[in-house]
């Protein structure tokens, strides 16, 4: 699905944001990217998205190269991709049902069918009631939800969400990731990435460690901390 | 895509206002530019239509010479009008023209005036050819043809025609920058919702296809809105022209409205499109 | 502040280069109104200044009687020219005009035509008064000033008066709202910065002072553009004209540049200045 | 220094999102503003900085009816407050030092003192050696730090920080909240709405817990739960 061969990225500024990073994510599969800040795992998701192309190494996602790809073919990517941003990046002057049938439009999405879906995936992250105000009219935790119905509305094989839970309190943060989780039951890829100690070491998933942009761990069944 | 590209219109309303005004503005500059130089052309060539040439003719010559004079004229080519004056025509003419020799007839033992011929040629630049053709023709003793109104009106008229061409092409190519800046400017403001549809897997043709229908809407109002400035400001100052200015040549509003409608048409439309498309690439390297 | 300023244009380079080039376009179309209009306007003051009044003697009238009659005219007023022209002058200007009429003078017993008087009026529109006046005086017989022409020309020069107006005020409007617009756009491109100043408790002042310097250093820029090329056009055009039209009365550069670069500069700096203004004024009303 | 009372916000759309909210914040507090995703947390800070009005009852700052405050003198309440934004706001194209710099440029500060003083506030949050990059170029760790960084380089007497950890991992967020005590000792009066339980557990300051728009809970020395 998702493989990393010993790819490094350095931004033109300089910095080495990822450095020999060899993984593979096979499909259905749950991975936890966990790290300190800066350590590299929005790169990391960036490249996955050819957001950012990789200075070193190959990435190759659904068998294609992603460092490779055409410009021309970077859409059809980023469509079987659904993405939670770490800075949500909605569109401000746009209604939140709006926000989320976008990425359906986007992708040709027969139009009777865009309402059901959007009003699916509203209601499965709990932001049904909110569907017609703009995004600047809501919390940040509500931003935050939305964007994760914009990821899902698609369904996609492969979710990736940087941080969805920052803004959440930790109720909230427990419904979304168990949200994940259940995508995940059916047979979609998922990858977040998180500070949250608690959701890691609750679900007991796959765990990849970056630290400096190097994989310093990767375990099966992993903890948010290293067992030492 | 029409109904995404009107409820961006919408969404952005101050903006597609303010580019939409400068745009029309814009055209309508350009094309009172065309016509009123394609009214400077018309009057250039009226005043060259008005160039002439005069053969006077011996005394001795016989109407029927003269009118063989006047086949060969004809036949020369490059003529626009030739006519026959007898001396009893040019006379009077020339009592109307100086009422003070109203008393001429009744001094003179005669009319000390000769019989003429008066050639209009189509092309001015012509006109030296046609005098000297003339002036070898059997009967005629003398031709004028004013050699230093004739240079004067060629002078004036290319200068009339250049400088309605220079000021229109400066003023079409105005309208085409500041129009193409307008949409560039829209455009940038707008750059947090191209990067958006990109990250959400937009191909560039479906971010840049509402952007070029808006530009295209915006253009078509804008020459809308132009056409019914201009029109309605032709139709005012033509009628006004022709009944104070009577001697003035204006052009019929439909001798001239619809090529400077073309102009800002395409203008409009083409810039309108263009002007996104340029705007937009910026953002779509990515 | 200038310095905040000149970051500020460094920052949004491809926006201030478009809104600079929209401005100094819009500034010199606007100025180019105005220096087409003031030469319009002085052909028509010098179209003016031809219309003559004359004034046919009787044949008895000596010349001593004919000076009277010019001192009288001249004391009347409102001319700005008059001179005795006698009949063997007038005779060789018409024979200057009708070539074939150079035989007159063999054919004649004499000279067929009076002593006049040529009077050249101030105001076309005092032209009949002083008509009057002259045809009321001693020895005068009769008296031709073609009051069609008069006619004509007064109502081409009102015309071309007006028209240069209308278009240069035209254009002056077209350019300000240009300029307006295109000003609010750069600041609508730019309000996430405006929210943030605000945010950190930056004054209405503060946030503004940058702004309006950046509006008042993109107006002297297009200004400065506009000046360059209105100027280097004009010198080149004038150049050309006088010497390929001599008889047409264009305005010498230090005649009408002054004043065009006034109406360029204050525009541009007041537009640069208020734009600037009048965009911001919708982000800090929070 | 901070006294609502009997504050109630109802937005235009007609949510509300304060009701009946009476509250003393004494000089030098530290106080947390925890609670679920869009229980007005924010909606607190805003009223506080005037960015949001009250719709009924007084919101004091300082001695000022921030409710009633001429929109003349907004910026004087706001230069004396120092804020991290939920949503960060950095000017994206000005680099670190210059946002932070901008926070005393504003103020009028002698432009001697200026670089100094950026160089404090960046080191405090150590953030010094990305100084020159742009904002778009960090992590959004990062960004949250030259956020905190900007907060503080005007010494202001009050510091408000929405959510200022959400983006970092639990070590960076540790520090920084530490910081946030550090600064509260020399007698600034610092409001902290947060999600983690952890550092609240910990730090054990004040605690106001806010649900649907009214204080649920007011704690002198609390914890992220309340204790049953
Ligand atoms: N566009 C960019 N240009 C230059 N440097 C960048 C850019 N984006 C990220 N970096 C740098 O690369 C490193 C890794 O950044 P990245 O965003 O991947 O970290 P992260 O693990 O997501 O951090 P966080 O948990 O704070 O979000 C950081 O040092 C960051 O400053
Ligand atoms: N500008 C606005 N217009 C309308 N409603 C708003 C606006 N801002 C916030 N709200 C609503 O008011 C409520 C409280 O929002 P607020 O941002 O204060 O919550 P919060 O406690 O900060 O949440 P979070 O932890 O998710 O940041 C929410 O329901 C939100 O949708
Ligand atoms: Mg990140
Ligand atoms: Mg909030």
């Amino acid at each position: 699905m998702i493989h990393f061969d010993g790819v490094g990225k350095r931004y033109p500024t300089g910095v080495a944001a990822l450095s020999q990073v060899t993984v593979r994510i096979d499909p259905g599969e749950f991975v936890f990217l966990v790290g300190p800040t800066g350590s590299g795992k929005s790169t990391f998701l960036k490249l996955i998205q050819a957001i950012e192309r990789p200075t070193t190494g190959r990435v190759v996602v659904d068998g294609d190269d992603v460092g490779a790809l055409p410009a021309a073919a970077v859409p059809r990517l980023r469509r079987r991709l659904g993405v939670v941003f770490q800075e949500f990046k909605l569109l401000p002057d746009r209604t939140v049902a709006d926000n989320v049938a976008f990425a359906l439009r986007v992708t040709g999405t027969d139009p009777v069918e865009i309402g059901p879906r959007v009003q699916w995936a509203l209601e499965t992250v709990g932001m049904a009631p909110r569907a017609d105000d703009l995004p600047a009219r809501l919390s940040g935790g509500e931003q935050q939800r939305v964007c994760l119905a914009r990821a899902i509305v698609t369904r996609p094989r492969v979710v990736l969400a940087d941080e969805p839970t920052g803004n959440l309190d930790p109720e909230a943060a427990w419904e979304i990731v168990q949200l994940l989780a259940r995508i995940n039951l059916r047979g979609t890829t998922v990858l977040v990435s998180t500070h949250n100690p608690t959701l890691v070491d609750i679900l007991r998933r796959r765990v990849i460690e970056l630290c400096a942009g190097r994989i310093v761990r990767d375990e099966a069944r992993g903890l948010y901390q290293a067992t030492r | 895509m029409l109904a995404d590209a009107a409820a961006g219109l919408r969404r952005n309303g101050l903006m597609a206002a303010a580019a939409t005004t400068t745009m029309a503005l814009a055209l309508l500059v350009a094309g009172g530019g065309f016509v009123v130089s394609a009214n400077l052309a018309h009057l250039a060539g009226t005043l060259e239509a008005q160039v002439e040439v005069v053969g006077f003719f011996r005394r001795d010559v016989p109407p029927a010479a003269q009118e063989r004079v006047l086949a060969q004229t004809v036949a020369l080519g490059g003529t626009s009008a030739a006519t026959l004056v007898t001396r009893a025509e040019a006379l009077r003419r020339l009592q109307q023209t100086y009422r003070s020799m109203a008393s001429v007839p009744a001094v003179l033992p005669g009319n000390p005036l000769p019989d003429s011929i008066e050639v209009r040629v189509a092309d001015p630049r012509r006109i030296r050819e046609v005098a000297e053709a003339l002036r070898a023709m059997e009967g005629v003793e003398d031709v004028v043809y004013g050699a230093a109104v004739v240079d004067r009106v060629i002078a004036l008229t290319r200068a009339v025609r250049v400088a309605g061409l220079v000021a229109t092409a400066l003023l079409v190519g105005c309208a085409l920058v500041i129009i193409v800046n307008t949409i560039r400017l829209a455009v940038a403001a707008r750059r947090q919702e191209i990067e958006i549809m990109a990250l959400v897997g937009a191909s560039p043709g479906f971010v840049r296809g509402p952007f070029l229908v808006e530009g295209l809407l915006q253009g078509a109002a804008a020459a809308l809105a132009a056409t019914v400035a201009l029109t309605a400001a032709y139709l005012v100052l033509a009628a006004r022209a022709a009944a104070s200015l009577p001697f003035l040549p204006v052009l019929a509003p439909g001798a001239v409205l619809p090529a400077a409608l073309a102009v800002l048409w395409s203008l409009g439309l083409v810039v309108g499109l263009g002007g996104s498309e340029i705007g937009l690439r910026r953002y779509l390297t990515a």
